[in-house]
């Protein structure tokens, strides 16, 4: 990263400070959520592979290339990196650090020592998790969600990667206090609540959801790390404990986490399709309300994940409604997103690619949601690779394509090069296609029964894991191909010059790449963040 | 924790709330899961308390009640521009501080030597919601414990600032910070206290 | 930024600190006499009284603006949200 | 509801799947179908120029939040109804209790039997107790439209008729451990006369019980090999009289198989523990005419 010769002089260069240590100290946000990008996509690289494999396992029934402990461990790493190594921290760390302080007109964020801070807790929770997996009894094997009483009964590494993961958890309590602040405390002149660009607001409503349920993770964890050390029993039924409490607990702040995974996702579909249709976002002040809306209802259904559990059928009845009204701010957001098509003038590049096809994924997956919310339904498909379809609808149809339509939309005006169209098209092409083969067949193993989390399988599953796995191929192709085109485009390819897309939010006023305190004079806003003529309406 | 070129008085606190709101929330699952066990186990609990003695419990309550009144005062003490007075209140905070951890440690080896602890035979013996009294004991009051040595430890810092004048009647946001977090050891105290101590 | 700061006068401070001290010992009373189940609510609601003296005061939560005031309501809300909802499995189960 | 046939679950369950499906289905293509038109309709070769600069509609947001409020109440209240009839027990409905343990499933019926696969009459309600003698498993009937999980220290139950004749899967749903996907049985659901017949079969005759049979009910094969490949736990094969090193409270000590340790091994799992073996197998209640059978069947395994 050091190497790299920009065009002008900005933040890579304009301090004079280059060495590796002027980033890994560095309390600059884009240098950070650089960090982040890289640290956080390294993940995302790992977590892919491991899917691969799992994919690979599951091509036929009986052992194909590992065992059972190995799959469930490498499900268990799977799940666990993802969440909690890339999706999780990935957004705010990366782009939100990035873009939201230019957004605002800040010149970084309210704590930036802190928001250093916050990257160096991230890294070392992610080295305690990797070390977790060679050191001790070997990789933990009990799934992403450490249900006890199993999680305190293996003998594998458990311990240690929880407390990686309690350690990342205050991260992003660290990153979304830090958010919250910057945005009540730092915006420019004129930057009133109803101009901040809706990637902003959306980050605010996920900063919230981190700072008010991330304390529920990192008591969880304390929880499960003494029943392991201490053997203090508080879920184990032997000593008077109840294992259902623990996956209140896990549920009170993982289910609010789905939304910490896709409301910036939604926040920028919202900015980038405005952009390219050359038309105001349609119902600005609804789509703000609902990000909020969902941030809020989304603390409130946490036991849908609990319907077969044993929980009261009281607790079904209030949860089940309850998950039904989250559905409604997310359907006005795709109602209002496909509104501002409307009569604009779209162009096809590729962040708008990847942003519709957003749309669509997410709605699918959030639709399989609904199949999910309904208790009576979801008795059937619970645990099966229903759900396993349903979330990676949701969390890579839906924020992973977000992800790199940000890539696509952002990273050039950092890297101050842009990368090559047409293989970033095919690429996108691929992706989707290898998608819906993939998860749309797990979607209907579920539906046949077919559970999650299973090494192996009857042969009446056989074919359709085999049409899944060959999708994954696909899927595979099509990364590789996005993902070289992206790496020699940032670092060779032409110069990125002003704002070809004709973006009206404030960091496309800002030079190319940006400079180390982003205005080279403070920006006084004079008019909305989808105003592409600059009349003054938002 | 403030930007060195621009100091946000008003954003530097929001701040420290923000994080006091995730403190609060941290205990806050350990006392959801003692409404939750209380609810089912009440003859338990109520013999898990008595077991407890409340006169040390109490004895504790007034020291940190005391430190928080310390704290509280040094930031006015710091604001009248009394640094000297100050700093003797952050001592007077401090030692407070060390106080309830030895009274802290006299309860706990107390009990572990009567065989008291997660997971001893005495528990495993009992009826088993006592055991689940006495493991939310340990866990809450040790974690709470940590928060009192993590607190102590940022306001001797502080006060050092104080005397090197660092800190000082125009520029006292860490010292206010600091307290707001001893307050919010002390806060904690308070329901812990009845719950745990008094509730028979 | 140009907030007003308010200072507290020692006076007012140990004036809390002895009501605080008062209110202990009240638990403390009502928690030895038998009251049966009115003996949870009234120390939890002292406890809560004493809270409030230690957050107003103490914590300056009285002078501040509608903001901090608000958030924290919100986040005081939401405990109290993750604590009710869990009743609605406990309860019935 | 005819009273004299009773709604299964799946005819209670399907339609609503039909009904959320189809609803979801419609809302896609909508949503797709516009998303395309607008594209291509305003593509920006057709349209250089946004023709509209609207940025709101009250009216419209009114709509299309109410609609889909009314929509999800609809789904709501026809998961909630299908959801109670899967609690709601029939009234006569017949017992079973099912045992989960890693990672095997053992049924027991009102006479007493036990059997490892779960057999039911053709036509009659059957209402299972689950219970779980370590971790939390699931049991998960896809024909049925059933799933309850089997959670230590806790009543759970679950419900359900078979219509038809047949052999129906049966998995356990919630993870639990290596061997998790491997813990599958099937439900035989035979005609009333032949159910009550293999009811009796074997039952109140003195004959003493069968050790191979038992050591596969009571799930010890789940975890012991008998072809000498070691699986979760050591393999049984030629395990008389073979030596073991085996850590006992702490210590390390070289132990060779005879009739006590065999006995320990069952009765006290924790007592001894063979090296390099985690220390998770459960203790199986065992009656004693059947833990001497165990024993005698394990000694002849060469
Ligand atoms: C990014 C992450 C993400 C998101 C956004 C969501 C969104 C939703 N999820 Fe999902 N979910 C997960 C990640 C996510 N989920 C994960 C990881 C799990 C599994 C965890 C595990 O067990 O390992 C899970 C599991 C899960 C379950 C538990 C399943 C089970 O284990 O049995 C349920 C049940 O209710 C559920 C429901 C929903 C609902 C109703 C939404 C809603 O928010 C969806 C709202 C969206 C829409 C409704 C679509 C868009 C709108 C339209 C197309 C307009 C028309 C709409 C209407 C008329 C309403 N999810
Ligand atoms: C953001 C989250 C995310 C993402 C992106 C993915 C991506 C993938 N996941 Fe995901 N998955 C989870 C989150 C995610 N997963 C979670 C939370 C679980 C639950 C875990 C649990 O149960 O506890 C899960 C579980 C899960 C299962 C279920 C396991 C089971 O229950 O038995 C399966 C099975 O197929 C699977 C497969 C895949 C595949 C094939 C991908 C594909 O995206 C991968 C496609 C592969 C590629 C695109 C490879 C591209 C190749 C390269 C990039 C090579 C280049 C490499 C270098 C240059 C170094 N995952
Ligand atoms: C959950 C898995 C599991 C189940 C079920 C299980 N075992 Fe085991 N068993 C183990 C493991 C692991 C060990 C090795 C560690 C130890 O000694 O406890 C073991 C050890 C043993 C040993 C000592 C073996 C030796 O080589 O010294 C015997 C004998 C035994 N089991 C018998 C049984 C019988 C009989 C049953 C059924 C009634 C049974 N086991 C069920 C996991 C299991
Ligand atoms: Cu038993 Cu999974
Ligand atoms: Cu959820």
């Amino acid at each position: 990263m050091t190497t790299l010769k920009q065009p002008k002089t900005s933040f890579w260069n304009d301090t004079g400070k280059t060495g590796i240590a002027s980033w890994i100290f560095s309390t600059d946000h884009k240098r950070i959520g650089l960090l982040y990008l890289y640290s956080t996509f390294g993940f995302f690289l790992v977590g892919v592979l491991l899917g691969l494999l799992l994919r690979i396992e599951l091509m036929a029934p009986g052992r194909t290339i590992m065992g059972p402990q190995t799959y469930n461990a490498v499900f268990t790493v799977h799940g666990v990196v993802m969440i909690f190594l890339f999706i999780l921290p990935s957004f705010p760390g990366a782009f939100g650090n990035l873009v939201m302080p230019i957004q605002i007109g800040a010149r970084d964020v309210a704590f930036p020592r802190l928001n250093l801070l916050s990257w160096w807790l991230y890294i070392i929770g992610a080295v305690l998790i990797l070390t977790a997996l060679f050191i001790g009894g070997g990789a933990p094997d009990t799934g992403w969600t450490f249900y006890v009483p199993f999680s305190a009964r293996t003998t594998t590494n458990v311990s240690l990667a929880v407390f990686g993961v309690f350690i990342i958890g205050f991260s992003a309590i660290l990153t979304g206090l830090n958010f919250i602040t910057t945005i009540h405390r730092l915006r420019a002149e004129g930057m009133t609540w109803d101009r901040i660009p809706l990637f902003t607001w959306s980050l605010y409503a996920t900063a919230w959801v981190q700072v008010l349920a991330t304390p529920i993770l990192a008591i969880t964890l304390v929880l499960v790390m003494s029943e392991r050390i201490l053997g203090t029993g508080l879920f184990d039924p032997a000593k008077g404990g109840d294992p259902v409490m623990y996956q209140h607990l896990f549920w009170i702040y993982s289910h609010p986490a789905v939304y910490i995974m896709i409301l910036p996702a939604m926040g920028l579909i919202s900015d980038i399709i405005p952009v390219f249709s050359r038309k105001p976002i349609f119902g600005y002040k609804m789509i703000a309300f609902s990000s909020l809306a969902i941030a809020a209802a989304g603390s409130l259904v946490w036991g849908h994940h609990m319907f077969t559990s044993g929980m009261s059928d009281t607790a079904v009845l209030v949860f089940s409604f309850l998950t039904f009204i989250v559905a409604i701010p997310s359907a006005i957001k795709v109602f209002n997103w496909v509104s501002t098509l409307y009569k604009g003038s779209i162009s096809l590049e590729a962040p708008m690619l990847f942003a519709l096809s957003f749309i669509l994924l997410f709605s699918i997956g959030g639709l399989s949601g609904l199949i999910l919310g309904a208790a009576a339904t979801d008795v059937h498909v619970h645990d099966t690779h229903f759900v396993v379809g349903h979330f990676h609808y949701v969390m890579f149809g839906g924020s992973g394509f977000a992800f790199f339509a940000a890539m696509h939309y952002w990273l050039p005006k950092f890297y101050g090069r842009r990368y090559a169209e047409k293989p970033a098209v095919v690429g996108w092409a691929l992706m989707f296609t290898g998608f819906n083969i993939l998860y749309f067949t797990m979607q209907v193993l579920g539906m046949k029964g077919m559970p999650r989390r299973y090494y192996d399988y009857l042969p009446e599953f056989a074919n359709l894991n085999l049409v899944a796995t060959i999708g994954s191929w696909i899927l595979a192709a099509g990364l590789v191909i996005m993902l070289v085109n992206l790496f020699r485009g940032l670092l060779w390819g032409a110069p990125f010059e002003g704002n070809p897309w004709g973006g009206a939010t404030l960091e496309w006023t800002v030079p190319t790449p940006p400079p180390t305190e982003n205005f080279l004079e403070e920006p006084v806003v004079t008019h909305g963040p989808y105003d592409f003529k600059g009349t003054g309406k938002p | 924790m403030t930007h060195p070129q621009h100091k946000d008085y008003a954003g530097a606190k929001l701040g420290m709330w923000l994080f006091l709101f995730t403190e609060i929330l941290l205990f806050g699952g350990l006392f959801l899961l003692y409404s939750v066990y209380l609810r089912r186990y009440p003859h338990e609990f109520a013999a898990g308390g008595k077991q407890l003695n409340w006169i040390m419990g109490t004895a504790n309550t007034a020291i940190l009640l005391t430190s928080s009144l310390f704290a509280a005062m040094s930031v006015t003490a710091v604001q009248r521009d009394e640094l000297k007075r100050a700093d003797g209140l952050i001592g007077g905070t401090v030692i407070c501080a060390a106080g309830f951890m030895a009274i802290k440690y006299f309860e706990w080896s107390a009990k572990i030597g009567h065989g008291i602890y997660p997971g001893s035979e005495h528990l495993k013996a009992g009826p088993p919601g006592e055991s689940v009294f006495f493991s939310l004991y340990y866990i809450t009051t040790g974690l709470h414990g940590i928060h009192v040595v993590i607190g102590a430890v940022l306001l001797a810092w502080i006060a050092a600032k104080v005397k090197g004048g660092t800190v000082n009647a125009g520029d006292y946001i860490l010292l206010e910070n600091g307290a707001l977090y001893w307050h919010l050891v002390d806060l904690i105290w308070i329901f812990i206290f009845p719950l745990y101590y008094l509730i028979l | 930024m140009n907030e007003q700061h308010h200072i507290i006068s020692y006076r007012k401070l140990t004036g809390i600190w002895l009501a605080l001290l008062a209110l202990t010992a009240l638990t403390v009373g009502i928690t030895r006499i038998e009251l049966g189940g009115y003996k949870v609510l009234g120390a939890l609601t002292i406890a809560c009284l004493k809270s409030g003296l230690v957050i107003a005061v103490f914590m300056h939560m009285k002078y501040e603006g509608r903001l901090l005031r608000g958030l924290l309501f919100l986040a005081l809300m939401t405990l109290a949200i993750f604590i009710g909802f869990t009743f609605f499995d406990v309860l019935y189960r | 509801m005819n009273p004299t046939r009773l709604m299964t679950t799946t005819e209670a369950i399907d339609p609503i799947f039909m009904f959320l499906f189809g609803a979801c289905l419609l809302l896609l293509i909508g949503i797709t179908a516009a998303m395309v038109f607008f594209v291509v309709r305003y593509h920006r070769s057709r349209a250089p120029e946004a023709t509209s600069d609207n940025n709101g509609n009250l009216w419209l947001e009114i709509v299309w939040t109410l609609l889909p409020t009314l929509l999800v109440m609809a789904m709501f209240y026809y998961g909630w109804s299908g959801y109670l009839s899967l609690r709601n027990v029939p009234a006569g409905a017949m017992e079973v209790t099912a045992t989960a343990r890693m990672w095997s499933w053992s049924f027991s019926y009102p006479n007493g039997k036990t059997s490892p696969k779960l057999y039911v009459p053709v036509g009659k309600p059957v209402k299972v107790n689950l219970v779980s003698e370590d971790v939390i498993h699931g049991f998960f009937l896809p024909a049925f439209r059933v799933k309850r999980d089997v959670v230590p220290g806790m009543k759970n139950h679950a419900w359900f008729v078979a219509s038809k004749a047949g052999s129906y899967d049966l998995f356990c749903s919630q993870y639990c451990g290596t061997k998790h996907s491997a813990m599958i049985s099937t439900v035989e659901a035979l005609p009333e006369a032949e159910y009550a017949a293999w009811l009796q079969e074997g039952q109140g005759g003195t004959g003493k019980p069968d050790g191979k049979k038992l050591a596969e009910e009571k799930g010890c094969l789940g975890c012991h090999s008998l072809d000498g490949a070691p699986g979760v736990g050591p393999s049984f094969k030629g395990i008389m009289g073979r030596s073991v090193l085996v850590v006992t409270k702490g210590g390390e000590r070289t132990i060779t198989v005879d009739d006590a340790y065999l006995k320990r091994s069952v009765l006290e799992p924790g007592a001894d523990l063979v090296k390099g073996f985690p220390p998770i197998m459960p203790t199986i209640p065992l009656k004693e005419e059947e833990l001497a059978a165990l024993l005698e069947y394990l000694k002849g395994l060469k």
